[in-house]
């Protein structure tokens, strides 16, 4: 019985990796909701929400090799960020606007994810700029005959502007190890996908002489697939590819948006029920993986890992404003 | 007459122009169903339909291009950067194409556009949603900057963008937007751009600021008047064209000019006024020029302490004028 | 024999229509040679060649009508402003920066088309800016229920700019009644085709949700009939369609330029086998509408129209230096 | 040491480096196949191959973005932006990603980019080969500007700019190309950013110019020179930083001084200059300072007559050097 649905096997997905999946999956929608809630106490200015894409984000993102392959994420990817290294603790000092914050010590807003030592390149708010950065990384690993493979992430958004064509473009010529998965949730901020993009995303990947392949975002298996499929080729040297994967968020765009101007509750709700997580326990427990006890246990580890994240970085310290002049050159501060 | 935020001005404006002029189109990124994400555009879209209240796709350069082709159809496009700090992919179509198109045609085509977009920090808004914009396009000739910074100019500029038959750049400080508000007459009305307004008279030294700046300086102004020093202050409210006139004005009766603005100092607007002075009128000065601005730090950090260090604020502002009135 | 080989009936051709694109064809050859030896001579600074692509200019432009429908084109583009009604001298007093210049006065460089009152757009030399310009026009004329069709023209080049990609996203978005033609000449100065557009830039246009076509620019019928079918979707409602026509430019791409660093003599000469004047003139003579003499004739006649272009513009006056600083803004004049 | 003219200089030099240092990468349009349209890159892809010799697509967006990431990699690109003028559909990855990246990252990345550009005019290039860009970039911070006009700054100059670990904007003057010729070391030397040259030294007047004008400002104060008016001219080189101390020096020994720059006057380079003289100088100062810069107008015009009115040349410098030294 359990064979039969076995999806994973196949994929070369072990039983330890569904678990940590899983886990992050849970890491990210519990740093998600207890965000919010700091937001609603006014003890976060701004939040970024994440609930919806983390089977998009926690799939695509685990095909990619931890420590030799490199992510370029937008700000949406809270949960691409845990698989690649973040801890809790690293971005609620993010979202606190901590000296700990890992991406920038506070001073980007939360959510623009970016580590050295952790392979996630620095990012910024202009959408679409890291798609080029990601191309010219790419090149660069192909220059050094290194064998890793840079991914990066965006939404459907993200595809009108000329950065990512220029990106799509080159990663096509050079037949670069560059994966772009785009975390298609049809909206972008209130504009519905049908004012965004002329056609379909994927189908773009064929003028750019690329492959291009569509599947569901809310499945973090389907995700792992394609990805993994992608980046084996890339791997493989032969080149980039173009993955859509269909998904939702679940909240407003942020803390600033206020999403029933623009979607109705019922198209809301009947998201909620493909929520990637559910759809996820479901897989596990059928595959006996998981069942309800250890749902339960894991969920519970998750809400605690997130509390002691808020609290280590509600301890942490503000950045000193005697250090706001460093890191405009590398030789000097300015005033 | 209804006292209002700067924002309302700038919505109730657009609406009635709207209503008056079918041959204005609102274009740019959440402008419809959603009014903006400032509410500059809120109740457009079912007003006046999605002809004329355009979502755009995610792409300023096109959001410029397209407005540019609009009004070489002889529409009147108003279009929207959602934010300042994002209009760069559009510089391109700005620069090169609204602003020299008259010139290079030589009289032949022209651009009557406007293009709003909210700027300015101290909004928790860091690097990127903070930024001020203004050197960069009061520096190429064929356009216009203006930035009013209260509802009674918000009005009255954006009417006068809307009728320029050239590209106008119309910024709205977004600190602005809900915290300033003031009376606007209920009538159609115009503010000449290029006519800087002193909003304080004073004869002891001048202060030049403009945005939110200039509400900071009043502030500091009045501080400093209860002690019996007497600031003028002035907004410039158009940067290009520029009201030196009235600046050297007030410098002749004072004799002392500091320049306050928010931008980067290096470049920044304070660096033409100062020139234009030094040009123009250093035998009236009695102190040195004294430019306050941004330090020469990639805009505004995140983090309340990091972001504080940055904007120049009322405190800063009244020290320098106590210090530059006492030279 | 005649009628099996009639290609242009069907098309809507009528011989007075053939004939007048042949001889628009010849002028602007006639044209391109006489700048090449005014350069040559040290008279004109500047030279832009059309030479080899008058098919595919004259071809696409004679789809539109004109009066009514309107020209964005690019800098190569000599032969459709001949179609838009430019004249010899229009483009001479170009080439010479007079006064008379219908593009800019003499302000712009030679090739930069521009005439409100031939509905040709002003154009610049940022390359693709024109591409948006054409949307937002397209749009205008949708938006006041004109049926006027709007057509761009660009190199393949042309292509890599975010402009391009904004205006396609865009045109495809709203079904504007917009033509979008490449003119593919495979090199954009030296770089190849194959280093300027991954994939094939026709099928390009099914991502952006329309139509894409190729065709033989160098067979003025060819690229006649693909634009023709696109005007005429466009015109009924619907929507942009994507044109390549391929073709190859004799010369180095201006005076500037020097082709030999980077393309072989003996690609250059298989290519000017392919000319399309010789093309269009065997076509002729075999439906009968030109014999050997007509011929002669009607090339005579536009070398000498061409010659009478010249004289005339080397006559116009200069530019007055008291005007540059006039038409900065519509109410001053500035210095 | 040989005599060269600046692009040898340019050409020699990149290629000295590129022997040096595999991680230099250089990539633009027509680098490669063609060796640059200015000839920058000549043989340089038979000696260096595709691979480290790269002809991009048209997309000035795409060269930016691709070498910040190159950047990020520990390559060193040295970008090609065929004309300055092209270089804006570039604007918004220059600005808010290369300026930004050390910053916004707390120190955690740099991109140790060079971005070379021919800019200026006098060459019938008209409106859109005639660009001057500096002062847009010099405006941000986070980026250096540099403007070589000597063959040998131009070598000391990239050298120091390709070792820079930040973002260097190398802007080379389209007409000192082949016009300008100097010596030029065999050896390996850098050239300091920020630090001017005084490039004759006077007593009379203090001139700043940098690129095309201060030779043209040289020129001219030869001229004067023949009637005992002895006018010293710096030469900038380097906008950001910007070395005022120089400048400054200079104007408390001559106490007056003017600018000279080729780009639009208003918010160009010589309002910064002006400005800081007006902050630290004022009281040195026996005459109004003098700003000579293009007029209000969208760049140069193609006719040689239009051309030749936009440019400041040696005989309107000369006259306002004789006007200010008799002032
Ligand atoms: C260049 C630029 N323009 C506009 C914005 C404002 N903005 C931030 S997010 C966003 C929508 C992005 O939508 P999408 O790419 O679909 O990603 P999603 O938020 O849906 O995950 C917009 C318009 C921006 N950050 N950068
Ligand atoms: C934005 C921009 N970048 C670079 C240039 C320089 N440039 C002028 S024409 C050209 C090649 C254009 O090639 P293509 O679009 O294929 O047209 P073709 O000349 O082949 O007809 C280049 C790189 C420019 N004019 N504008
Ligand atoms: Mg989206
Ligand atoms: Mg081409």
């Amino acid at each position: 019985m359990a064979r039969r649905k076995d999806r994973h096997t196949d994929l070369g997905l072990k039983e330890e990796d569904l678990v940590e999946m899983y886990r992050i999956m849970l890491l990210a929608r519990y740093c998600d909701e207890r965000q919010w809630a700091l937001n609603r106490q006014g003890k976060a200015p701004f939040v970024v929400p994440v609930s919806g894409h983390e089977g998009a984000q926690v799939g695509s993102a685990w095909a990619f090799e931890r420590g030799k392959d490199v992510f370029c994420p937008y700000y949406r990817d809270l949960a691409l960020a845990l698989v690649a290294g973040f801890t809790p603790k690293d971005v609620f000092c993010g979202l606190f606007g901590k000296k700990d914050d890992p991406s920038s010590g506070g001073r980007q807003m939360p959510a623009h994810w970016g580590a050295r030592d952790r392979n996630i390149i620095t990012g910024s708010s202009p959408i679409a700029t890291q798609c080029l950065h990601a191309a010219g990384i790419a090149l660069g690993k192909k220059l050094k005959r290194e064998d890793a493979v840079v991914g990066t992430w965006f939404g459907e958004g993200g595809t009108s502007e000329g950065d990512w064509h220029g990106a799509m473009n080159f990663a096509g010529i050079h037949k670069l190890p560059l994966i772009l998965v785009c975390e298609n949730n049809q909206y972008a901020i209130s504009v519905h996908e049908s004012k965004q993009v002329a056609g379909r995303v994927f189908e773009r990947a064929k003028g750019y002489g690329m492959p291009g392949v569509e599947g569901d975002g809310n499945d973090v298996l389907v995700s792992y697939k394609l990805t993994k499929e992608a980046v084996d080729r890339a791997r493989a040297g032969e080149g980039p590819s173009l993955i859509e994967l269909r998904t939702y968020r679940f909240y407003s765009h942020t803390s600033d948006d206020d999403d029933r101007t623009y979607r109705s509750r019922d198209e809301v709700e009947e998201w909620r029920k493909k929520d990637p997580i559910l759809k996820f326990e479901e897989y596990l427990k059928g595959v006996n993986i998981v069942d309800v006890a250890t749902i339960d246990e894991m969920r519970e580890a998750a809400k605690t890992d997130v509390a002691e994240g808020v609290k280590a970085a509600d301890e942490a310290e503000l950045p000193d404003p005697a250090t706001a002049g460093l890191h405009v050159y590398a030789d000097a501060e300015v005033s | 007459m209804a006292e209002m935020t700067l924002i309302q001005a700038v919505h109730d404006t657009l609406a009635e122009e709207m209503r008056r002029d079918d041959r204005i189109v609102v274009l740019g990124e959440d402008v419809a169903a959603r009014g903006g994400v400032f509410r500059a555009t809120m109740g457009f879209l079912e007003e006046f339909g999605e002809e004329r209240v355009i979502d755009t796709p995610l792409d300023e350069c096109l959001i410029a291009g397209v407005s540019i082709g609009l009004a070489l159809e002889d529409m009147r496009p108003v279009a929207e950067m959602q934010f300042a700090d994002f209009i760069f992919p559009g510089f391109n179509q700005i620069v090169q194409e609204a602003a020299r198109i008259r010139y290079r045609s030589d009289g032949d085509f022209q651009v009557p556009l406007v293009i709003r977009a909210p700027y300015g920090g101290g909004v928790h808004g860091a690097l990127y949603h903070s930024q001020s914009v203004e050197a960069f396009f009061a520096h190429v000739p064929g356009l216009k900057v203006v930035l009013p910074s209260t509802p009674y100019d918000a009005k009255g500029m954006l009417i006068q963008a809307i009728e320029d038959p050239d590209p106008v750049i119309y910024l709205e400080h977004k600190k602005t937007y809900r915290s300033i508000k003031g009376e606007v007459p209920d009538e159609r009305y115009t503010v000449e751009f290029g006519k800087a307004a002193v909003r304080r008279e004073g004869s002891d030294l001048t202060c030049v600021a403009y945005g939110l700046m200039h509400h900071y300086s009043v502030e500091a102004a009045e501080r400093l008047a209860k002690d019996g020093i007497d600031v003028e202050v002035i907004d410039l409210r158009s940067i290009y064209p520029l009201d030196m006139e009235t600046v050297l004005t007030s410098v002749a009766k004072t004799n002392k000019v500091m320049i306050v603005y928010e931008d980067n100092k290096f470049l920044g607007v304070g660096a033409e006024v100062a020139a234009q002075i030094a040009e123009n009128a250093l035998f009236e000065l009695d102190a040195p020029v004294v430019r306050i601005g941004g330090p020469h730090v990639p805009a505004m950090p995140y983090s309340s302490a990091l972001e504080h260090w940055f904007l120049p604020d009322v405190d800063r502002i009244e020290q320098e004028m106590r210090k530059l009135a006492g030279y």
